[in-house]
């Protein structure tokens, strides 16, 4: 048993500690205010981030990324979050899927597109799996439904694929340049066997970004729909063989195609205790210099019992969080990192609103800080705490 | 008699839900001039000054009313005091101070103000040199000296803005007289609009929730047929309806004092006990509602995102719930806090 | 007329609630009674029948009436039946059979008959040969072939065990008839006198916590100066108000099946609505209260941890809260089952 | 960062599961239905478990005990309370005040009491400090009330102290053969100055038990009242100096008297796991294996989310008590040790209330296992989560 960093990651650590206090925390208010979607986004943040490393932290060092193990990404993922959560995801989303290619990719696929991400400052990643009609199906396909799922079809045309239909609500469609495409490649099996994944770079011909959504919470980075009007692919930007998305995904037998691997529950978890350990020192030091009658806010019994309970809280989830990181690098399998995600759902939102609670509405004005926090919390219910996440989880429980 | 519905407490806020079903915001606007007009012109306005300003009321839908009472820095929580002698500073700096000609020059400067962008008459506080307790008058929006600064957004339903008076100028015959100042300033009939709201507010995300449920298939089935749904739209339904009866007691016994003399009712401050049972209520029904909608209800195009908002505002309104919960215990306890006390933490 | 107060539902809810705040397991003994009184003899009972057992009933105060209906093994819950046209098995496995001389003769199991130890007349379901729907016949204690087997601590208030009933003789006359099994298997009013137990236990938990509150010093001052406990109380004043306010509207909607005829009322089973909440609130009630007392809300020489215990009795009886809330779900989804849907579960 | 256990650890978690299940988890149900207050004590399974290890557990190998770490102290509580909480804390119990003799004795008095103590199979520890008008004021003593708290008077005679007065609710008072009493030395200053620990061995003349109270959980060991009617204490068994128990019993300037050393607030949390793991592996098995409407109970939504719910706290309560019980062993100063016992208050008792809802009431008959569960769990609301121990520990937090 040994909860310590080691210097490695202790020295990412305290280099991301600075990077958000210095060139994140600065700008999250004002980006959050910004009342379009996320338009123009904000590329000086991800070039500063991505020459200190935080785009690539991922990558393989024989690929020229930083080769970090899991620990030290949750580290970094919690740090950026504390000061701008949404600020971390666009980050932390090309962990994601630069996990993918490593795991999934051939060499080939890897010279291809693995070398120019890493080469390019503004070379951002994403991966459509949802789709208007398709979203919890995808997690949890029905048992007696085996239609049930996406339905973008792929058809081959010699050595093309042609791509027709939809995607919802992807992270950084509108500024990405490559994608990772879950397909039907054959509608007539289920979307464990049927599916496909393709790599779609942003300039494919018959590929368009369509809406840019307007969240109300993670307001920093741009989520958009995707297009595809007969969209041609080559044959050679098929991830594993065709009908192997699902198992390539890291879902295998799990029916898992939301992920993209392993690291997508861990992502969610340490992502809020960034913001949850924002909301603790904000609280506390709010309560602390502002007084209520005459006497410090810290002083009321209310006040303390309410901190007590953020602290708890987050101290909990970062002991889970951290557990999760290391059975990451162990390669332990566990339902640990879905249960850690669904729980950060509830913690988030639990210390954020106490938050909220005790910043309360002067009048007619509440703090923007933890009207921000209670917002981007928010958007946990429906990544990481729905219902279908739950049951996923407790359906792979040992028994 | 002359148009008004003059409706009870529990009507208006029966009205309140529904307006606040379609629009939380102008069902804010609405109910505060409502509120206002009832407790003016049917309680603190002298005929004469009915006969000024009552018609004007009933015919023009876009003469608004607001009560000009906070004041930067006014801070009204319980808190630290909690069941101790001292009490808030609740001295008001706006004045007013007659003139020869018997007019009232009033000076001062209110903050997040209900309906202040809107307004076309003031009723605003104010201490007057001479008089122990604090009096009210009514200040046209248009006279001069009268400017509003609108708030652009407001933690709040509707409209809200700060009022600045300069040398502003009333007849003689605005000030209300008697109890216009407890009867205005007493927050029951607020709390009651804002609990109607809440419930309006969850109301509509709930049906939005039930309505999608059944359209939207999921797992081969619509989504009502799975028992997570069934058991959250259960728990909205159970939040709705026991939050609804809350809200309509209070309102009932705000209207009939005398159920409380006859001791047919619990001597509890059940304003209060709705106001947080309710906000608390309705932002889980809001939230959970949201859920059902996945990632639809983060969108701002969507209402769900607007309901939660909207709940948060209940929720996080006043002096906040926290504070609720100590004035409801000072009421357990049977606590009084003495008459002068005031001062006592004006010393502090 | 004969002594018997005649008392609608919501009056019995209100002088359960009073007799359960002093003892949840008389309250429970005797509500059964009355309740049972009031379907039999306001309600399913022939003039020939009132006649035959009204007097005795009203006469004697240890004259207690149970309702034998469980059977082993049968299962009310809709659980994975949710939303799904199948529907549980509820024939009734205890039979009368006519004999020549047009007595009944009663054979069958019945198990965690509440009042059954101490039930003077027992109105048991039956199914009969020859007749598609159960009948309901008065079994007095004393018929030879009638035996009771008391449980020693019943998941329950008051008291239950199992009746059985051997080759059991009763006079033609005892079948009730027309709608008697339905009024008498109805849950709505065992659930309204259950929630009004759950109010007198958490109102007994709650009035001790406020008492001891303002007894004992700690920190330099009675407990209920301190804000901490403060809000405990008030949290406790809060739950035990909206379900109180929920368990009367429905015990009142019960008694008005008019009012929501023309729409003046929800059509959710408020019953159900009332039942999830109260049981729920009043067990977070009665732990709050425990835990003011310290070690004390353990031991169990002093009454908090019976509170506890009897809430939790509340929160889980009948086909549990989670069974409850689906089918408020299914009233929702305005779900109806079809009615010769029992057969399909038999089937499975 | 490792969450692995080395092999000692590993077997006395190997030695404390198959203990708990052949020797503890039989007998639970029977000694919990058992009317009297745990009147006849059951010394078999302290004998059994004494030769096992698990009475001097926490004992220094150097005075014969196994000088196990933390780590393996939170393993073992777990084990043994998942089989029977009661159980577990009678051992636990033991070990709570050998850390107190080891951290706070001369060597003289070690080897007075420590010797017999690990001799003698049925010697058992307890320490008095509660009285009946003095529990959470010895926990946080009121700063404008100096007078507050404990008022058992120690009056010095010679070589002798007189000792006068109560102690209330104290575990292992009628079988205990020894024990740590906190008696006022002097009355005229605050608790932290004018308190005394003395050693009181059972037989000390004028030392007697009153009532034994009757629990409605934990009803496996004995719970009494201490009455002293001129209790006479030698010098010699005076702990530290006069007027130092505060000091020594490891609160410091936290004024603490009630945790006897940091063991305490571990003591709690890792017992509530057991009681958790025992919930979510028994409500597994009857979800599994019970049929409801022709299907497995489990297979109902509800009961997956109840699950999911469940072991979804049990496992983050699990990595909160490994990081407490590192913490311990690195010596590491933080708040953790109490919000984890806070929060363990939150969980065990959610988690128990879950699993009776799974179990429901079969008309009228509960499931004796889920009601002992929740009672046991109720336990915690006055030893681990009141509001006076949540405001103690935020008024730790750093700031």
């Amino acid at each position: 048993m040994d909860f310590a960093l080691n210097d490695e990651q202790r020295s990412w650590q305290m280099k991301a500690r600075e990077f958000a206090s210095q060139e994140l925390r600065p700008h999250s208010l004002e980006r959050d205010a910004i009342p379009t979607a996320a338009e123009p986004f904000d590329w000086e943040i991800i070039k500063k981030g991505s020459r200190l490393g935080f785009r690539t932290l991922a990558v393989p060092k024989e690929w020229g990324g930083h080769g970090t193990d899991f620990v030290t990404q949750a580290i970094v993922m919690a740090e950026l979050a504390k000061a701008d959560s949404a600020m971390s995801k666009a980050f932390s989303q090309n962990w994601k899927w630069s996990h993918l290619i490593s795991a999934t990719c051939t060499e080939e696929q890897k010279a291809r597109f693995l070398k120019p991400f890493v080469a390019d400052d503004t070379f951002l990643l994403g991966k459509g799996i949802t789709e208007p009609g398709a979203g919890s199906d995808n997690r949890l396909p029905p048992e007696d439904d085996p239609k049930a799922g996406l339905k973008l079809r792929a058809e081959r045309k010699g050595d093309e694929w042609i791509l027709n239909g939809e995607k919802a609500f992807i992270a950084n469609a509108p500024i990405g340049k490559l994608f990772f495409i879950d397909a039907r490649t054959d509608a007539s099996v289920p979307l464990k066997q049927g599916t496909t994944m393709f790599l779609v770079p942003s300039d494919t011909p018959g590929f368009r970004i369509g809406k840019v959504f307007n969240k109300s919470g993670w307001r920093f980075y741009q989520n958009g729909e995707m297009i595809f009007e007969n969209a041609r692919v080559p044959h050679a930007n098929i991830v594993g063989e065709v009908g192997g998305a699902v198992k390539k995904a890291g879902g295998g037998d799990r029916g898992d195609t939301t992920g993209g691997d392993i690291f997508g529950d861990l992502e969610l978890c340490a992502n809020a205790l960034g913001i949850c350990d924002d909301a603790c020192e904000t609280a506390m030091k709010y309560a602390r210099t502002t007084r209520q009658g005459g006497r410090m806010l810290f002083d009321q019994q209310t006040v303390q019992l309410q901190i007590n309970k953020m602290v708890m809280l987050t101290e909990a989830l970062r002991s889970f969080v951290m557990r999760v990181a290391w059975e990451h690098d162990k390669k332990i399998h566990s339902c640990n990192a879905g249960l850690a995600m669904n729980w950060s759902t509830d913690v988030v939102q639990e210390v954020t609103e106490l938050y909220m609670e005790i910043r309360g509405s002067q009048g007619c004005v509440m703090d923007q800080h933890s009207d921000k926090l209670v917002r981007d919390a928010f958007i946990w219910s429906h990544l990481a705490g729905d219902n279908v996440q739950r049951m996923k989880v407790a359906r792979r429980l040992p028994h | 008699g002359l148009g008004g519905a003059g409706a009870d407490g529990l009507t208006r806020c029966i009205v309140t839900e529904e307006l606040a079903a379609g629009d939380a915001d102008i069902a804010a606007i609405l109910s505060e001039t409502s509120r206002l007009g009832h407790l003016l012109f049917d309680g603190a306005a002298s005929d004469a000054q009915r006969d000024a300003f009552l018609l004007k009321y009933l015919n023009d839908d876009r003469f608004h009313l607001a009560l000009a009472h906070r004041e930067a820095g006014s801070d009204t929580r319980l808190g630290v005091n909690y069941h101790r002698p001292v009490a808030n500073d609740d001295r008001i700096k706006a004045t007013a101070t007659k003139t020869s000609n018997g007019e009232w020059i009033v000076n001062g400067v209110k903050t997040c103000i209900p309906n202040a962008p809107v307004a076309a008459l003031f009723a605003v506080t104010v201490s007057m040199p001479g008089h122990d307790r604090p009096g009210v008058l009514l200040v046209p929006a248009d006279t001069p000296g009268v400017s509003v600064i609108a708030h652009k957004s407001p933690w709040q339903h509707g409209c809200a803005g700060d009022v600045i008076l300069k040398d502003c100028r009333v007849p003689a015959g605005n000030l209300l007289g008697g109890e216009a100042f407890d009867l205005l300033t007493g927050t029951e009939s607020a709390q009651s609009q804002l609990q109607a709201i809440a419930l309006g507010v969850g109301r509509a995300a709930h049906e939005a929730a039930i309505d999608y449920a059944q359209l939207r298939v999921q797992g081969g089935r619509p989504l009502i047929q799975h028992q997570a749904i069934a058991t959250k739209l259960a728990d909205g339904a159970i939040r709705l309806t026991t939050a609804r009866g809350a809200v309509w007691q209070a309102a009932w016994a705000a209207d009939h004092p005398e159920a409380l003399a006859d001791r047919s009712l619990s001597d509890l401050p059940l304003s209060a006990v709705a106001q947080v049972y309710t906000s608390e209520a309705i932002v889980k029904a809001a939230k959970d509602s949201a859920e059902i909608f996945g990632a639809m209800g983060v969108m701002r195009d969507m209402p769900l995102q607007k309901y939660i908002h909207d709940a948060r505002v209940c929720a996080h309104s006043g002096d906040g719930n926290s504070d609720l919960r100590l004035r409801i215990a000072e009421a357990i306890a049977g606590y009084r806090r003495p008459a002068d006390s005031a001062l006592a933490l004006a010393g502090e």
